[in-house]
């Protein structure tokens, strides 16, 4: 039974979700007009995961994702401006404009990418669970990723290494039922995600991804048990993308009826909706909420215009460390 | 004659193999339903099915491994990896198995087997997205590395390379999917031995492949401008190298500008220099130069991917320094 | 329950586990002599896996197997003149002197090698599989590794692919206990590897593998499922190696104890016994089944120092297929 | 003074890091119980215990890359790769995380890592085990390479590259292992940053590095005999190349030798021979000689290994000839 949260707490997750989510529905617009560019791919639909799971881990906690990371970019505290910049290629965002939509880093909050090879980030969260684990801090580390990851070597490997060495890590696989194009069962045998994960010792458990609530519950409770010393947990967040893989995906995979069917579980109106019948929300402060966000996305906007670019003669900086 | 674009030629030639030859199959990661991460195969599922046109998981090293043992079962498998920087998890089964097999057993095992990737920068994909490891695939013994730069070559590349025993290696430069003019209507299968001379010159010879070799034809168009007569060499096969033609050229010219889309040190280019430094030696008249991409993970923002890569300007720079 | 099978096969399985025993036995000398050089695997104490499984399949079903591929390819029917010729380097060899211990192959007999790569043959054997699958025969690949494969991605990759698409594919995993120095349970959270290949819904079954008999009922069972459309199989086969990991181990990370107690198991003499138990066999018959073997030894190291030298000038041969 | 084998020195410096610093671990395969794939590590384990000297599962992927992930969260791992052919399956996690990291992070994340391994021929143990890559490898940007030649450089080379806040590979070649020699008691840490003239010579330049050095310098004794005076570059570290020290032999010897055991189509002698006819072209006196492997995976056969590899009279011969 998930205990109800303190109605702070419910308006804190809603307040992610539609800030992503009115993030990225200016982020296409910007797309069509050619101030983002490149590969992006949106977490429309799936926000209640970001919200969730960012929501309950520590500040030194480490994070690892993938490529659709805007959402957790967001929720574990990247400023919206420099998200915003680094998508425009300029010098103020997260990565000097060198990374874009795929690759935004923040090490002082302990955000490690933004990594576009499928399964790619899987090493290098169990390094970081590893050397907290060698230095005896209680931290966690969170390793997102997509279900298509689940078919990687590397997602066997790590799971392997995790379980054996007992490390500190939250896999947390983002069930959307696609990998681009491919259905979820045209690649995997096996597709009880959990259950795959369990066969290697890991404690792990599916979870409604469309509620916020559950997401941010089960994430709780595995983290707690983690940083007790209860070894990798894995939990499947069961969750659906509203839009195509990418800018570039004409969605011929999928059938409207099935993205409809989805749609109707919104995370968003269906957070609302229980904060409205529990008292916990008006109209009128979800209109609120709504303008407060989409004033910081004025304000990104505004800023990531404003952004220098990198002058091309440092175009080799960092290719190695500067030393000093 | 009929107005094509590059995807359209290698979808045409795609085509055409599995209509020929029952053995052919495409197999590799939404080469179905999606339609291909480009749109190569957008189509085929509906012409050819899903056996023999296969998605596969997100499993390069398996699905690579795959198609090897298929061809050494009497297939005729094209495998197309996404894109070269995927590749990387499948080079275990390139290098250790593709490329060493028949000399490793003695000449008994072949495998006729035809792997395709997109290479290349240019779309502002940053990093992991952008590599151009195709001269660096050249260094293994064992495989044949080609990449089509003209709507001919796209279009009649494929087949000859499926032709071959032996494993190929075909390089799809994602800047010229959408590359198009005219092709003759009963173009089809095309040598995959020799370079070709795709502008004849006096002055200096400008030796290119894939996407250079338009970066080339650029610079030459603006060299004749300027009184130099460049000979634009297409490479089209990395590995052999057509060391007649290109030594040829040089004899002719005496004087090489390498444009190559590889990080510089260690590239393709550094191969040709050696070449010529080893057996032209004396037809040289001025130092060997090379225009090649800077040595950075590829940037995302335009301005820096644009420094980093080799230009019309850069080339033409090189060639003036060549020509003194 | 096993069925007793008739005294001819019981013999023919411990002929060869004589064989395959006594051959690597003089394959140490010849190693000691240098007349073998490289690294040397040995399955001694294994023998009971390569006799049953080998004797379970028919001419034409593919087999895959390891750099610990000796018994494997006697009991395939490589001629042990062609296996030690090539162990000699001498073009007599399977591989012509190319290949060494580690690379057996003979196409003929779809023997496809010897693959010094741990993991590295299980995408080949997939390949080979779907090959027969597209073509429509009822073919087997059996595929052998040792339990560290188990930890490598590929395996993840390769079951789930046979899996997925349902390939006629028997992976057979000798379980010897330790991968080089590294004991299963420190390389393994899961330890049960049949549960292991079973979670990607693979048929799977642990089998002493100290136990011919057992072995061979268990493949035959197997083959004749996967024959019928049964899809991949997966058998355990428990056994333990009595010797060193290679002729360069020092073999410090296993007490005498436990290896003591495992040659108790030894599948030789345990087969013997039950034959001689059941009346089967005599003294006799076992020494004459002795000497018939030791002759074929002595032949074949005659024939192997009898073996031409490739000559340097043939080093380049096989790197491409000849054509014609 | 104290006489020393290769792997003693290796020995003594890894023990010294792991003693000077906390954050200093080693992990790979087989490096605790076994004691090291070729007896670098052995005793340890002993010394240090199972967390430091800390044995992996088979999986390249995930202990590189947990590597990766582990110096990013503050310690100084030692992964030990056992030999460069296994390499290839780690190959994503080193281009596209260790050698990217800092630049596509816009210089956040710094990778202080060292990844040892074992490579080159020379044994007889065939194609999947005799690569020498190191060259290959020094093409990627964001990483060094170095490859140690001497006792002193096995000794001191280790510290100065944990020191480097960015990726190292150290390449270690087999056939060192056991070469010994002299040592001052105090050696210590070197430079990683210059290559060194082993012998001082004025008539040409033998370009060299890790076992090929020896070749080079066995054959300056012979052409010293001849009258030649030969001036043996050993390059110390194949990424950055020393261009100072590299041209400014040429410049002073009017010749060139380069040797190096990778396959010679682009390999790093391509590089070298490249920059030379770049920068060094007006003090070229004969054409570039380069001596290499030849192009066919490396054959067991000895007299064929013997064929394909560098030898000293291959060396001599092409001093020869640009001696003329
Ligand atoms: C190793 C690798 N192979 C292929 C790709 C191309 N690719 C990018 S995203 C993607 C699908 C991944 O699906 P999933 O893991 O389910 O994440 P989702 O996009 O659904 O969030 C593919 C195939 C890649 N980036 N990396
Ligand atoms: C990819 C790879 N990594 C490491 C090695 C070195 N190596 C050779 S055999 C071996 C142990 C393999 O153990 P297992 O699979 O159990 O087979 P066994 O030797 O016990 O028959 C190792 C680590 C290798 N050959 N390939
Ligand atoms: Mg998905
Ligand atoms: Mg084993």
């Amino acid at each position: 039974m998930i205990e109800r949260p303190p109605a702070k707490e419910r308006l804190e997750l809603l307040r992610q979700m539609v800030r992503i989510r009115r993030f990225e529905e200016r982020c296409v617009e910007l797309y069509s007009a050619g101030n983002i560019r490149g590969f992006m791919h949106l977490c429309i639909g799936e926000e209640a995961i970001a919200a969730g799971v960012l929501h309950e881990v520590g500040p030194e906690d480490a994070i690892v994702s993938t490529y659709r990371e805007h959402g957790h970019a967001l929720a574990r505290g990247l400023p919206m401006d420099a998200v915003l910049a680094e998508m425009y290629g300029r010098t103020t965002g997260t990565s000097r404009g060198r990374g874009g939509s795929m690759h935004l880093f923040d090490v002082k909050r302990r955000f490690y990418g933004g990594n576009a090879i499928v399964g790619g980030g899987l090493p290098l969260a169990v390094g970081l669970a590893l050397a907290t684990a060698m230095t005896g801090r209680p931290l966690v580390t969170v390793c997102l990723f997509g279900d298509g990851a689940v078919a990687e070597g590397e997602f066997h490997e790590c799971l392997n290494l995790a379980a054996l060495w007992h490390l500190p890590i939250l896999f947390c696989c983002e069930n959307n039922l696609y990998a681009m194009g491919t259905a979820l069962a045209r690649a995997q045998a096996e597709t009880d995600l959990a259950l795959r994960a369990a066969s290697y010792g890991l404690t792990a458990w599916p979870v409604d991804g469309m509620d916020a609530l559950a997401v941010a519950d089960a994430t709780g409770r595995a983290v707690e048990a983690i940083r007790g010393g209860a070894g990798p947990h894995f939990l499947e967040l069961k969750t659906y993308r509203f839009r195509a893989h990418s800018m570039y995906d004409a969605d011929r995979y999928r059938t409207k009826e099935e993205i409809a069917r989805w749609k109707e579980r919104d995370p968003i109106p269906a957070l609302a909706a229980t904060m409205r019948a529990d008292g916990e929300l008006t109209d009128d402060d979800y209109g609120a909420l709504e303008s407060e966000v989409d004033k910081e996305i004025d304000g990104a906007v505004a800023a990531a215009e404003a952004g220098p670019l990198e002058p091309v003669e440092e175009l080799t900086r960092f290719v190695y460390s500067e030393r000093s | 004659m009929t107005t094509i674009s590059y995807r359209e030629a290698m979808r045409a030639a795609i085509r055409e193999a599995l209509r020929r030859d029952d053995r052919v199959f495409l197999m590799g990661e939404d080469v179905g339903a999606y339609g291909g991460c480009f749109g190569v195969s957008l189509g085929l599922l509906e012409e050819f099915g899903p056996e023999r046109i296969r998605d596969t998981p997100l499993s390069e090293s398996a699905f690579v491994g795959a198609g090897i043992g298929c061809a050494i079962g009497g297939m005729r498998p094209i495998v197309e990896i996404m894109t070269v920087n995927f590749s990387l998890l499948a080079l275990d089964q390139i290098m250790n198995n593709a490329a060493t097999l028949l000399h490793m057993s003695g000449g008994q095992v072949n495998v006729p087997l035809v792997i395709r990737m997109t290479t290349g920068a240019g779309r502002q994909i940053a990093a992991q997205h952008s590599h151009s490891l195709e001269g660096w695939y050249a260094h293994i013994p064992g495989l044949r590395v080609i990449a089509p730069a003209t709507l001919e070559d796209a279009r009649g590349m494929l087949w000859t390379a499926l032709a071959d025993p032996d494993p190929v290696l075909l390089f799809e430069h994602g800047s010229l999917y959408n590359y198009s003019g005219e092709l003759s209507e009963d173009a089809g299968a095309v040598d995959i031995d020799r370079a070709a001379i795709r502008r004849p010159g006096k002055d200096v010879s400008l030796i290119a492949y894939g996407g250079t070799v338009h970066t080339a034809l650029a610079a030459a168009e603006d060299l004749s401008a300027k009184g130099i007569d460049a000979e634009v060499v297409d490479l089209r096969s990395l590995r052999p190298l057509d060391d007649e033609t290109i030594l040829g050229s040089i004899e002719r010219t005496h004087r090489l500008v390498v444009v190559d889309e590889g990080w510089r040190s260690g590239s393709l280019s550094a191969e040709i220099a050696a070449r010529a430094a080893e057996r032209a030696f004396y037809s040289l008249d001025a130092p060997i130069e090379r225009v090649c991409t800077a040595e950075v993970p590829m940037p995302y923002a335009k301005q820096l991917e644009d420094a980093a890569l080799p230009q019309p300007e850069d080339v033409i720079a090189a060639a003036m320094r060549a020509v003194g």
